[in-house]
Order: structure tokens, then sequence, then C-alpha cells
């Protein structure tokens, strides 16, 4: 088991690092070099100059990507060029929003879309059955930056007018609630479809089968028998949604104003602030492959087989690999449903 | 049949019907089962046998009801009462045991909990639970200890599944206990010990038992009634020596002909093989990775010959004829085809001998392309090895008709051919390139016993035009009819090798004493009037 | 035990029977599916016909900005005062455009990587799967807007970013579907007569990952119309003055309150497309798991 | 939204212009603009609303502002910067509300005759902001750090030809100017806020000036707090006690906290948003005309526009009106080809350039162009309605058979050389300056951003030459018209129209006027408003 995790963990760090290595190759490709973008419109030759010398522009690529991994293990990501403040500093604030809008999407989504699930899957092919398939149908369909602005057609300034559509730092707490909707919006789907699917597979299985051939009350039935082989695959999928905010959060940003990372990645392309955006994607790669270990180690945990005896697990994909398609159309956002596509 | 305070089982023109279509899944059964006796209900794939044995405690599986009958146990009608009614008698007055345990026990569980809650009376303490179940758990000879309680499903072998699963059912001192075909996909020795398990059990209990089997053997062995189901019907019932003895329905004398008997002596000489075998081999080991899973491997077979590799699943059979095939690359030592050595990969044989040695595999579902025509998954192997037929149909038809299969199936798809039929077209496809040698792994392990009977007779008249056969089995009854010499193979070792007459008749090796013993003998007195 | 209670009567039909309906057939018998072909239908009509029988130029100027009810015009003008319904018929058929190609390319791609990693297994599986990793550690649109941000938003640039995002994702599910098929014993009688790699991964492993196949191509050709818009809502995809839908919200949003239909049309577009594409996906999809499970629904 | 707030970029430098009274109440009056006509003008004079009356808190909403925020005197960059800037410090001279010069601190500011040497005279009785009093001695110590070799802040290259080290103190309230060439346009920069007075031993941290505020707080890209400044040298000024200014780079947010009255004025409303505010009754919003322009730029160097006939048919090509009204939702006046609006010796007898199709055709056709021309448009999002005017200039241009292919290059790296500035075909963005000064920055050979490579032209180079040499207004003035003639004719500029500037406001502020200096609020004049209690 720990031995699986530690694989696990150590291939994720890999990763990392790969990652790191095309961030950086790609900010490489930039016309112009760092000097030139600083200085803009007021570089003079000396000032150029200067300012390459102070950056070390002139070592070699290889040389200037290790001092920037460098940096980068001791939390220093660089100068940003448009406001000259060490990147960490800066993205301190905007972490903490985007990290209270990505909590507020995931707090609202989770329990409901798991409720929802189940209920589904117990009432199947029943009217709300139908009805909840159809609706995570659509709204997984839509992007999200849509269904965001049909909630602030209908709810916003627009429309009803019930709450802002715009973030200002006097704005109450009724700023958040459109913003958190629409990400829960989209993150709900896979989750639904997931514990719908996941809970038909296990109710069908011959264990539970016996478990009533036993003459078990059907509660027992239910959370004794069904509910620990459901965790699983379920908890991948939220795990990978909540992977997924990390990405998802730079469109409803941008949409609602949002001074959180995604805002600061559309301002640092704005204004090509190199580090900025390289820390920003190298932030979200990261919380994005964090959460997926995460879920992997999650899918091992839930998997009796692996925590007891460290063979390799088998089951958790199971009910994923079965309804695969009919998640798979479900899970726009970060084809999570499909938990295979981020375990190995 | 009257009903008396012995009976414990009583069922009456039960029906059940699937949804949406409205068909009739079982229709008016009606049987009645003894205290302490054992009914043998036997059918093939597909005859209702499983629902049946479902609502006995009145269980029907999604898409299904009971539309008619009632199905009485221990005096009571499970068919009328309520949910909450029949779940206090289910584990009390009738338990089941699955099929697979495997999957019939709950993976994220520990035995304790799930032999425990079988009990699933709450006036009990914990710790009187617990005996009991430890109770239960010696009379099936598992061990009672903590930490044997403590294991999960996966942690057992698949012997012992079967008997927590026997276990499992006892718990409760059922009145009447279900059996839905507990030993397939065990040994012969497991089965064995199962079998006689169940015997024990039933017998100290006095419980009741209905065994659901296709396999007529085991329950001659076991039943004191045997009851046929044919396509839903139960078509012939009565108490087994007297089944045995004259079969009434047709259904009945088919089933019972087609089951393979296991011949000890009868067998007329094997002459002895000739020195320049078509295929030799010598010396052979073969691994996965670090684990070695044969050694010392020494098989020949002679033109015309058909020689059987007899194990137990796990016993190395299987890799050893895809070594054979070309299949199975990781392995050392000669192997020599008509004197030329074969090659491991098989893409580095010569067509010639890809031509020569034909592999027909166990499953059927699988082994042909759901994608392509039986006219094309023929073909493609001929083209490939001889070339483009001046007469692709002359091709089919003759493979097909040397398959025993009409010409017009050339045009349908797998899906549309049963099972044993796919196993022809399988056949039809190994002998279309006209080989010498055809390796057949399992091939009728996949089928009701019916079909197995036909396929071997197939088999026969091909040995009888000249093909030499290497036969994998675990059935040792269809080796003492099929082959002329046998390999008997035990953890990756050949134990026994010789002709089929001696080696049944005055087996050396104690492991297959044990084998012909563990099998369950059965002679139905009208066969051997025959 | 054979498929969920064996109907004698059935089976003995399905035996003999005729050949099952295909996927698309099958697919077709849900209602989800005639319902998304509908939507999918209309909006893909607009987009193509739309140039055809839009009432001006999609640059010319006919209002003032933001101005509505404006003589000569039904929705307006946007943020140039340009005809907003012009401009709107004439924004659709670059976004399928770009997303269909982006889907095609990206799902082949990943069809032969998924194929050929599933089927050689060893180093090449691994190397393969380690790239995928790799990838997929980059969230799509973020993945996008690091290329767009540095080569600068070009249309070859967008179709070929969303593609790569695809391919590890599709490759995933057809190695492993892949992976299913190889485990049949077909293959190896492929093997066993020593048929090329390259034939076995053509003839018997393509056709039989058929129907995951249709179900990605569904998918991503969701996910590409949901990115290519995502794209020219954030100013990254299509740039002025091309009509694009995804461009005009961005464009014209800050305007919401005041004139609303250069908006709300393209969005209400793209939802209808999407939901449209996603529940035909979905009928492939049920229709796919019930072929491949051997039973109908 | 473009991330780029909707205000010229901090890059460059932006200076008003000095203009007559004379073609202010002029202009005023000819296109006295509905908007200003309902909010400017009628009651944010004050008079009209009785008394100006005293104390609260004026709460501002600034666009822009970032992390990068400063209250250095002499180095703002960003608007919310200027802003705090006027609020704080004051200069020697400043502008008036249409762009005239007077003096602030300054008693009399007096040439010699070739305007080689300059003399001030402070006011008396001046104090900072920490009740020290404003020496001569800390007007010599600004202007040093201003143009200190070492650290050269913004205004060091309008001062220029300022002899820095003969720049001295003859006593406690006169400087003597120096300067190395004839020098007629200092007033100009020394009117510039980014040129204001600082006390010696000046210290950013501690941001002591002697404008009409004094700092309190200051958090960088978030707000600001400042307190009336009792010792302001304007009698009576300011009108209320404390004065907040809040960072507001989002549009939509910015307008959002007026109309919901979280704060009392904005600066810069998007012409999108001016309808909302429009509904709102307790709202209204300011329209100022500015000398602000958006030309489109022709390299005369390169072609196609080496050939005059070219860059003459495309300044035919414009519907100068139609760019008003698509490009600036028609908040703006439409030019012609001649920056400088405000300037005294604005040319306003040139017939004004109207859209000719035919004559541009005939003139392409001549220079060879007949069977369609092709060109490049580099455009930007470096101000608002940069990107408009170009998509409806390319529209145009296609009816008069030229094809304009857009090529869209990032705000911040625009006057990047490795993006190809300056461009074949460009545009940019200028606020108001006057004639000689914005040749000096762009169209002299050598001139920071000359962008149309103007400025061969011996005829007009040595006009301008001498116009720089000539202290006398009229005499200067006509030497500029001559100048103005040629680039009019010939120059690379299109000069199509000038930005009205929109900023809206409570009705329960006054005190407010339109300035044509470019700058948001009457050039951020808080020391003149005041709210209805």
């Amino acid at each position: 088991m720990t031995r699986l995790i530690a694989v696990r963990l150590l291939f994720g760090v890999l990763t990392l690092w790969a990652v790191s290595v095309v961030v950086f190759a790609a900010t490489q490709a930039l016309p112009g070099d760092a000097a030139q973008l600083i200085l803009g419109r007021d570089a003079t030759p000396e000032r150029l100059e200067a300012l390459r010398d102070q950056l070390n522009l002139h070592q070699p690529v290889a040389v200037q990507y290790t001092q920037w991994l460098q940096g980068l293990l001791q939390g220093d990501l660089g100068t940003s060029f448009s406001n000259r403040q060490p990147v960490s500093e800066y993205l301190e604030s905007p972490l903490g929003n985007s990290l209270v809008l990505m909590g507020l999407a995931a707090l609202v989504a989770t329990p409901v879309s798991l409720l929802i699930g189940a209920f589904s899957a117990l009432r199947r092919d029943r009217g709300f059955d139908h009805t909840a398939s159809l609706g995570t149908l659509v709204l997984a369909s839509v992007p999200e930056f849509v269904v965001g602005i049909l909630l602030i057609l209908a709810l916003g300034p627009g429309g009803a007018n019930l709450f802002p559509s715009v973030y200002s730092r006097e704005g109450g707490p009724e700023q958040w609630i459109l913003p958190a909707l629409t990400l829960a919006l989209a993150v709900a789907p896979p989750i639904v479809r997931m514990m719908r699917a996941t809970m038909i597979e296990v109710l069908e299985s011959e264990y539970v089968q016996q478990a009533r051939l036993k003459g078990l009350d059907e509660r027992v039935v239910l959370w004794r028998h069904a509910a620990p082989n459901a965790i699983g695959p379920v908890a991948q999928v939220i795990a990978l949604q909540l992977a997924w905010l990390a990405g998802g959060v730079v469109a409803v940003e941008f949409l609602f104003n949002i001074p959180g990372i995604g805002k600061v990645l559309m301002d640092g392309i704005a204004n090509r602030d190199v580090p900025l955006i390289q820390a920003v994607v190298l932030l979200i790669a990261g919380i994005y492959i964090l959460v997926n270990l995460l879920a992997d180690v999650i899918g091992l945990a839930a998997n009796p087989k692996v925590r007891v005896s460290g063979n390799r697990p088998s089951a958790p994909g199971s009910a994923t690999a079965k309804d695969r398609g009919e998640d798979g159309a479900a899970g726009t956002p970060a084809d999570a449903p499909k938990a295979k596509d981020v375990r190995r | 049949m009257t009903r008396n305070e012995h009976t414990v089982l009583e069922v009456d023109d039960l029906t059940v019907i699937g949804r949406p279509s409205a068909v009739e899944i079982i229709s008016d059964v009606s049987i009645t089962v003894r205290r302490g006796e054992i009914l043998g209900l036997v059918g093939e794939s597909g005859s209702g046998k499983t629902t049946l044995g479902l609502s006995l405690l009145a269980h029907c599986k999604r898409a299904t009801e009971i539309v008619r009958g009632h199905v009485e146990v221990g005096g009571k009608d499970l068919a009328s009462l309520s949910e909450q009614q029949v779940r206090q008698l289910r584990g009390r007055a009738v338990a089941y045991i699955p099929q697979s345990p495997a999957s019939a026990l709950n993976p994220a569980l520990r035995l304790r909990t799930q032999l425990g809650e079988a009990l699933h009376d709450d006036t009990l303490p914990r710790a009187k639970v617990l005996d009991r179940v430890r109770e239960v758990l010696r009379e099936v000879a598992l061990p009672d200890d903590d930490r044997f309680l403590n294991r999960y499903p996966h942690q057992l072998s698949g012997g012992q599944q079967q008997r927590v699963a026997i276990a499992m059912a006892f718990v409760g001192r059922p009145e009447l206990i279900v059996l839905d075909e507990p030993t397939t996909g065990l040994d012969v020795t497991t089965q064995a010990h199962v079998l006689e398990t169940i015997r024990r059990m039933t017998r100290e209990y006095g419980t009741a038992g209905v065994y659901i089997s296709h396999d007529m053997a085991v329950v001659a062995d076991l039943a004191d009634e045997i009851a046929v189901m044919y396509r839903g019907e139960l078509v012939e019932r009565g108490r087994t020596d007297a089944v045995l003895a004259e079969p009434g329905h047709e259904y009945t004398r088919r089933l019972l002909s087609a089951v393979p008997l296991l011949r000890t002596e009868g067998h007329e000489e094997a002459e002895e093989p000739e020195e320049a075998p078509l295929l030799r081999i010598s010396g052979l080991a073969a691994g996965y990775g670090r684990t070695q899973v044969l050694e010392g491997i020494d098989v020949s077979v002679s033109r015309g010959e058909c020689v059987a590799l007899l194990g137990e699943s796990g016993s190395g059979k299987t890799t050893l004829s895809r070594s054979v095939a070309g299949l199975h690359h990781q392995f050392t030592g000669e192997a020599l085809f008509d004197g030329e050595p074969l090659a491991r990969s098989s893409y580095r044989r010569t067509a010639e001998q890809r031509r020569r040695v034909q592999y027909v595999f166990q499953n059927p579902y699988e082994a042909l392309n759901p994608r392509k025509r039986v006219r094309d998954q023929i073909l493609g192997p001929y083209r490939h090895l001889m070339g483009r037929p001046q007469d692709p149909d002359a091709v089919v038809a003759e493979a097909l008709e040397r398959a025993a299969l009409p010409a017009a199936y050339a045009d349908r798809f797998p899906e549309q051919l049963s099972g044993g039929e796919r196993q022809r077209v399988c056949i039809a496809r190994a002998v279309a390139t006209k080989p010498d040698l055809m390796v057949c792994d399992e091939i009728t392990s996949a089928l009701d016993v019916s079909v197995q009977a036909e396929i071997v007779t197939l088999l026969r008249n091909l040995q009888d035009e000249g093909m030499a056969l290497l036969f994998v089995t675990h059935n040792i009854a269809l080796v003492s009819n099929i082959a002329q010499r046998v390999a008997v193979l035990n953890k990756g070792r050949i134990v026994e090798y010789g002709p089929v007459g001696r080696v049944m008749s005055e087996p050396r090796h104690e492991y297959t004493r044990a084998l012909i013993a563990d099998t369950p003998d059965f002679q139905p007195s009208f066969a051997t009037a025959e | 035990m054979s498929g969920p209670m064996t109907d004698p009567k059935v089976e003995k039909v399905a035996k003999t029977a005729k050949r099952r309906p295909g996927l698309f057939r099958t697919a077709w018998g849900f209602g989800r599916t005639k319902v998304g072909t509908v939507l999918a239908g209309i909006i893909v009509l607009v987009a193509v016909a739309g140039p055809f029988v839009a009432p001006y130029e999609p640059t010319e100027f006919v209002a003032m900005p933001y101005e509505t009810g404006v003589g000569g015009t039904v929705f307006g003008g946007d943020n140039l005062g340009r005809d907003v319904l012009t401009r709107f018929l004439w924004g659709g058929w670059t976004l399928l455009l770009l997303a269909a190609s982006a889907a095609g390319i990206g799902v082949a791609v990943g069809t032969v990587v998924g194929i050929v990693a599933g089927y050689r297994r060893g180093w090449l599986d691994d190397v393969l799967m380690r790239f995928n990793d790799v990838l997929l550690a980059f969230p799509q649109l973020i993945a996008a807007l690091l290329v767009m941000s540095i080569i600068g938003p070009k249309v070859w640039l967008i179709v070929a970013v969303i593609a790569v995002s695809h391919v590890p994702r599709v490759a995933r599910v057809i190695r492993e579907a892949t992976r299913k098929v190889i485990e049949q014993d077909f293959v190896k009688a492929a093997e066993a007569i020593g048929l090329p790699r390259w034939r076995i991964m053509a003839v018997e492993i393509l056709p039989n990952v058929t129907s995951p196949l249709l179900v990605e191509l569904g998918l991503r050709l969701t996910y590409s119309i949901g990115v290519v818009a995502v794209l020219g809502f954030l100013g990254m995809g299509l740039q002025p003055p091309t009509a694009d839908w995804g461009l005009m919200i961005n464009e014209t949003r800050q305007g919401m309150a005041v004139q609303p239909w250069p908006v709300v049309l393209p969005v209400t577009a793209i939802a209808v497309l999407t939901i449209g594409a996603n529940l035909i996906t979905d009928g492939l999809s049920r229709a796919a798991i019930g072929i491949d499970r051997g039973v109908e629904k | 939204m473009s991330s780029l707030p909707e205000e010229p970029t901090p890059a460059r430098p932006h200076a008003p212009s000095r203009r007559s009274l004379l073609k202010a109440s002029a202009a005023g009056a000819a296109i006295a603009p509905v908007l200003a006509a309902c909010g400017g003008d009628s009651d944010t004079g004050g008079s009209a609303s009785g008394e100006p009356q005293r104390g609260g808190r004026l709460r501002v909403g600034i666009a822009g502002g970032g992390a990068s925020d400063t209250l250095d005197a002499h180095d703002p960059t960003d608007n919310v910067d200027i802003a705090r800037n006027h609020a704080l410090y004051a200069a020697l001279v400043t502008f008036t509300k249409d762009g005239a010069i007077e003096m602030d601190l300054a008693e009399s500011l007096e040439p010699n005759d070739d305007a080689t040497e300059w003399t001030v005279v402070l006011k008396e009785g001046l104090t900072f902001h920490d009740d020290s009093p404003v020496t001569a001695d800390d007007v010599v110590f600004s202007l040093r750090r201003i143009m200190d070799e070492e650290n050269p802040m913004r205004g060091a290259g309008d001062l220029e030809s300022v002899d820095i080290e003969g720049v001295e103190a003859t006593d406690e309230r006169t400087v003597v100017i120096p300067c190395t060439e004839p020098f007629v346009t200092l007033p100009e920069a020394l009117a510039e806020y980014y040129n204001c007075v600082v006390p010696q031993g000046y210290d950013p941290e501690n941001p002591i000036g002697c404008g009409p505020f004094k700092h309190a707080e200051f958090t960088a890209g978030q707000y600001s707090l400042f307190e009336r400044h009792e010792g302001y040298h304007v009698e009576g000024l300011p009108y209320v006690d404390e004065l907040e200014i809040i960072d507001f780079p989002e549009d939509d947010a910015r307008v959002n906290a007026l109309t919901s009255l979280s704060v009392d004025v904005i600066s810069q409303v998007p012409h999108a948003q001016v309808a909302i505010i429009e509904g709102n009754i307790d709202v209204e919003v300011m329209e100022s005309e500015t000398g602000m322009w958006l030309p489109f730029t022709m390299r005369v160097d390169q072609a196609p526009f080496d050939d005059v006939r070219v860059r003459q048919a495309f300044r035919l090509i414009v519907d100068r009106q139609q760019m008003v009204d698509q490009a600036l939702a028609g908040y703006g006046q439409i030019g012609n080809d001649m920056y400088a609006r405000m300037d005294p010796s604005y040319p306003e007898d040139f017939p004004q350039r109207e859209q000719d199709l035919e004559e541009a055709r005939r003139l392409l056709s001549e220079a060879g162009h007949g069977d369609g021309l092709e060109v490049e448009l580099v455009t930007g999002d470096i101000n608002a309605g940069i990107v408009a005017a170009a998509e409806v200039f390319q529209e145009q241009a296609r009816e008069a058979g030229v094809t304009v292919n857009l090529r869209r290059v990032n705000a911040s790296d625009y006057w990047n050389a490795e993006e190809g500035f300056p461009y074949a075909f460009g545009q940019d963005f200028w606020s108001a300056r006057n004639y000689l000064t914005q040749t000096s920055q762009g169209s002299v050979v050598g001139a920071p951003y000359n962008e149309t490579m103007w400025g061969e032209d011996e005829e007009w180079v040595e006009l301008v030459e001498q116009a720089r040499q000539t202290p006398d207004d009229d005499e200067r003035n006509e030497l500029i018209k001559q100048a103005q003639k040629i680039e009019y004719e010939e120059g690379g500029y299109i000069v199509w129209g000038f930005v009205n500037l929109l900023d809206a406001h409570s009705r329960r502020i006054h005190g407010l006027e339109p300035s044509v200096s470019g700058h948001p609020l009457g050039s951020y004049s808080f020391h003149t408003m005041w709210k209805e209690q």
C-alpha cells in the first residue's frame, strides 16, 4: 500500500517537473526577451543591457532554467514584470479568493450531487432518475461561462437583479453567490452520474443479492454492503472534479471579475507578464496533479484488496469502466468520471 | 406427491415471467423436498434453473416476477408473504449458496461481519453469535480463530471461499438450503471435498437441499431425487436411481448419454509410438517473468494420435499448449515439429509450420472476431498462410462441412451462432488450412454437456482422418474417452505419462489415483444396458 | 451466469436471429438521440446557412454602438453598431469548423496512440502513457491559454492545441478498450497464424473499438465546442473583426445590461449546440454499453 | 473585459496643452453636448446650487490602480497615482480647466528676452503638510530630484534644455532657471503635475507636499485616504474634510459602485455603461471635451506610404463622423488631421477634410495602386477606442478598394521594437499638448516616438526651429501655422477625432467642471468639489 502510494507520489513529482520544463520552454518562445517586455516602451539600450544582466539573460538557457527551478523550490516564483513585485507575494490574496470560490463550489456541489446520484440509483428508471440524468446531461454539456452568463441574465442585474454580477472589494458576501453557483453547477454532473452508476453497479452485484438473500434489513444492505464498495470510485471523481476547479475558475473569475488566480492569469497574459503566467500555470497544474494523486490514493485505500495485501487494484475502476460511455457523456469538465483518465 | 410433516419445501405451479417481454422464464414448476434429502435440479444453461432456485427464496432478479404458484417452506408460502416477513424467513428457514462465492462475498467486509450478520437475530448477544460462527466454521473444516475471522474474502482460496459460503448458509440452521452450482470453477479434488461437506451438513442438520447443477455426474452422486429442467419446464422428476435406470423423457436420455463416462478399463492397447513423432517436446521449461510454471516436460505426439494433457487449473497445461502454438514465448527446451525446431514466437516460424499447427481456443465466445462473417473468419488465415484460393466458397464450404456445419452458415456473424456452433466455426477455421496437428485447449469446458459430446465426436472423426490432436483438459472422464495417451500435469510437472488404458486401470502416481477417485462415479444403468 | 435472466425462448430466438441492430440504429432508438439531433441540427443549419441569409455585411455599420430598436435591424447594433443578427448568423460556422477539426484530429491521433499502446504493451506503452500523464497535468483550457498567450491567437494553433489536449484523453479510453479486445482469443488466433501486427491492429482490433471511438468523437466534439467558445470569450480565440460567437460575447458583454442580444443569441446557440451534441453522444454511449454487454438496454 | 483599464497607458507621459480662453468658450459653445448640458455644466459649476458646503468625506472611484501604485511626487505612472498626485502635491504653475497656464505656487514666472533664462518668485506664506514653509531651496531640490542623472524622473524629458547645474535660489522666494537654449515652453513643463514641488530631503515613504490634501492611509492597488490640508494656499479650499480614493480597475465594478452610491464620483465611464448611469436618477454623467487624439500613423519612409498621394488618399478614405460615432459611440469631436487642438495656433481656418472616395481612388491609381491596395494595420488595445477605430477604418477602406488586414498586438508589446514598432501603418494615442511640445515628442527627427518618421522636410524643420526661439506669441504662432500647413498636407498622421472623457458623479456632488487636459474629473480637482450634506 505505502509502496504503491510512494510510487504514485514519485510519479506525481516527475510529472510536475516535466510540466515545469514545458512551461519554462514555452515562455522561452516569446518574441523579445524578458528585459524588452519589462521595459516595454521606455526601453533604452543601456537600460536593456543593465536589466539583462540583472536577470542574467546572458547565461545559456539550461543555466537560466536551473536557476529558475532553484528559485521555485525555494518558493521564489520570480518578480512580476508589470508590477515589480515578487510573484509569490502578489499571488497570495488572489489564491485566497480562488480557494474561497472553489471551496464554496465544492461545499455546495458535493453533498447535493451525492444525494441526487444515490437517490436516482435507488429510483432507477423512474421519473426522478430520468429528470436527474437529463438535467446533469444538459448541465454537463454547456460550457461554464455560458452557464454563468445565463445565470447573470436570469438572476443578475439584467434580470431578477437578485445578486451582483461583478465582484468589487466593497461588495458583500452575496457577490460570491453567482460565481460559486456557476462552478457548482459545472462540477456537479459528473459526481451525480458517477454516484448513480456506481450505486447501480453495486446494488446489482452478487454480494448485495447475497446480502438480501441472507435476509438482511434493506438499510443494512445499503449502508454496510453497498456503500463501502461505492466510496472508492465516487471519491475519486469528487477529487477529480475539485482538480478541475483549479482550471475551471479561470473563465468564471474572468466573467465575474473576481481577483483570483484565474483573473491574474488573464491579466498576466494581457501584459505578457511571463513570471506571473508561469507561476499561475504551475500553480494550477500543481493543484491538479496533487488532487489527482489524492484521488489515486483514495482509490487505492478504498479497495481492501490493496489495503490489506499490497497487490494491484482491480476493482475501483470497474464501475467506471462499465458505464464509461454514459458517464463520459456527462463528464464534460475534466472528463472526470473516467477515473482512469488520471489513474495509471 | 402427498404432503406430510417431513416435507420442507413444496412448490406448486410456480411461474416466473420476464418484464417487459412477459415471456415465461419458468412455467408451472412443482417440486417437493423432504427433510434431510437433497433434490438435484439438473438443466443446461438457459433452462431457468437458477431463476427457480432464487424464487425458492422469493427473490426475483431485476425485470422478473413471480406471477403464479406458491413456494411453501416449512408451511409458510413465501410467494404470498410481505417483503418484511420474507426477510425474517431468509437465512433461518431457507438459505442460499451462490455459484461463485468470489463475487458473492462482499470484498469490503471481514468474514466476521459477513458470517455474523447471516444470523441476523438481534436478540442474541454478540458473543453468542460469534460462538455460533466459530462452531459452523469448524463444521466446514475451516479455522475458527480471530485471525481467520478478520480476513477479507480475497485472502482465501477458491475452496475456502466456497466453504465460507456454505458456513454462512448453515449459520442460521435453515430448514431448506438452495445450492446454485456451488462447485463450478473448482477442480475435482476440491469439488469432492465441498460436496462431501454439503452432504455431511445436510445430514447432520436434517436440512433439505436443492442442488442446482448442469453436471449429471455430480447430481447422480449427491442427490436423493432428480428433477430435470428443460426450457423452463420440469420435464422429469424421480428418485435418482430410478431416473438413471430408465429416464422417462427424451431430453433426460440425451443428457445422460452425453455425460462422458470415466472408463477405467476396456481401452485397446495403444501401439508404441513410432520413433519420429510429429511433435516432440523435450526438457521444456516455461514461466512468466520470474515464476516458473513448467519444468522438464517431455511429450510427443505422433501422426493421427490424440495425446491428452490432463491437469487442473494452474497446472500449467495451457502454458504448455500455448508454447507449442508459439503464443507463449518464455520457454526453454526443445520443441521439434516434424524434425524441424519450432521457434518460440509464431512470428519467427515458417508459414508452413504455422499452417500445419493450428490452435483451437477454450472460449468460443471470445475466439471469433465479432465484426467478421464466418466466411472471412475462415478465409482470413487461409489467405495469409496459403495464398488466395481460386475458389474461396469451396474452401469455406469444405471447412464448414468438416466441422459438421451447413455451408449456409458462411454468411453469419458470430453473434448469430450458439456456443456449440461457434466452437465448430473455430474448428472449421483451424482445419481449413489442412493442419497436421491441432492443439485443443479445453475446447469443451465452456459448453453444455450435450454440445460437449457432439464436439468430442467431431474430434474423433477428424482424428480418424489422420489429424493429430494435443487435447488439453481438466476432465479425466473426457480423456478416458478420446485420448490414446495421456500426460498428467501437476504443479508444472508431468507426474504420469503413458497409454490411457494403463493410466486409467493402474495409475502409478497418487495424484492420478486421487483424480480418479474424486471424479464422481456414475453408471446410468440404461447406458450400460446399451 | 449468462446474462440477466436467460429467458430460454428469447435466447433460442437470439441464437438464429438476424443480426442485432448496429450502434446507430440502437442509439436512434433512444428519444434523447432524436432530440439531440434536432437541437444540434438547428444550430448547424443556422451556422451553415446563416451567412447566405444575413441581411447585412458582418462588418457593416447600421446603428450606434449598443443601440437597440433601430429600423432595419431585428436585434439592434453591437459594440460598434454592426448588425447583431448578421454577426450572429455569420459567427457560427467558424466555431463549428474549428471544433470539428480539432475533435477529428485529436480523436484520430488519440485512437492510433491508444491502440498501439494498448496492444504493444511494454516500454512503448509506458512511454506513451507517461507522456499522456504530462499532457493530462494541464487542464485543457490552461494549456490552450498558455500556448495562445505565447505564440498569439492563430487559427491553426487553436485547432492544434485543442486537438493535442484531446489526444491523451482519447488514448486512455481507446487503450482500455483495446486491452479488453486483445484479452479475447481471436487476437491470439491471429497471432498464432502470424498475422502482421499492424494488420491485427487494423483488422482485428480497430473494428472492435468503434463504439467507444464514436462515443469519444461525440464527447470530444462537445468539449471542443466548449473550449473554442471559451477561448473566444476570453479574447484568446479568433480576432476582430471576425464574427464569432465566442468573440461576440467577449466584445459586447459590457453592454449586456443595455443591449443583451449580442450576448444572448450566441450564448443560447452555444448552449443548444453543446446540449444537442451531448444528447447524441449519450445516446451513442448507451447503445455502446448495451452492445458491449451483449444486451439491449 | 480587456484587462487594460480604460485610460492612457501609464507607459507614456501625457501633458495637457495651453489654449486661449477665447477658444475655450468658443469650442464649449460649439459642441455643448447633450450630456454635458444635462450633467456637466448645469449644476456642477457650483454656483447653480447655492453656497458650497463644507465637510464630509469624498469617496472617489478611479479607473486603474495596481500593486505598483506609488505616492512618489515625481514618478506617478498609473491613473490612480496621478489622481493622488493632484491631491497631495502642487506645482509652481498649473493648467486652468481650459488649458491656459496660471500661477499656482509661483507668484510670477518670467523669461528673459530670448527665453534662455527664467525667474520664479514664490507666493508668500506657503506651507507643506508638516507646516514647514515652502522655500526657494525646496524648489531647487525638487528640480534637481526630477533631473537627477542617476535616476531621472518623468519630468526630466520635458526639462532637457534646463541647465540644472546653473539653477539656484537667489533668495528665500526666488529661483533662477538658466537654459541651454531658448526654451519658450518651460511654463508648460513646470505646469505638469509630476513636476511638483516637494520639501528638501523628500522621502516617498513619507509623502509630504503642499497640495490640498495630506496623506493619511495608503494601500497599493486598493485605496488611500487623505485629510484636508489646513494650510492649503488657496483660501477656503478644499471643501471636504476627507478624501478617499479607491482603485477600480474593472469598469463594471466602478459603475456599480457609483450606481449603488458606495462612491460619490467615478472617473472614465465606458460608453457601454452610460445608458445605465443615465437610467439612474441619483447619478449623472459629466462629459469633457479633451485634446486627446487617437491618430493612425503612416511611415513616410516606407512603402506604400512613402508616396504622399497614398497618405493623402488614406486621409480622404476616413469618414470622420462615422469614426467618432462607431468607435467613440459619438463621444468625441471630429479631427482635421492636425493635433494640438487646444493650441492658440490651431489652424481653425484649414478646410475640414471630408471623406472623398473618388479622389482617394484617383490618388491611389496615380500612385500605381489602381488595381487595389493591401496594407497591414497594426492595432492593439492600448487605449479605449483604438481597436474599434481600426475596425471602422478597415470597413471604410474596403469601400475605397483598399484591403486592410488587422494585426492585433498585445498592448504591453505595442511599442516593442520586436513587434516591429514603429509600424508602417499603425495607431497611437496622445493627450493634449501644444504644437511645439508635441513635435519634440513625436514629429522631429530623434523624437522619442517619431512613429511617422516625419521631420525630414527642411522647410518644416526650419519653421519649427525658428518658432522654438521666438518668445513672442503672435510671431511664434505665425511660424507654427506655416509648419502645420506643410504637415497637414504631407504629414504621416490621420487625426480623425478627439476623445471626450466621460466621468460620473452623485447628484449630491458639486464643484466638478470639465477640463480639457485629458485627465478625468476636471484634472482631479478634488479641492473644488463639495458634498451636499
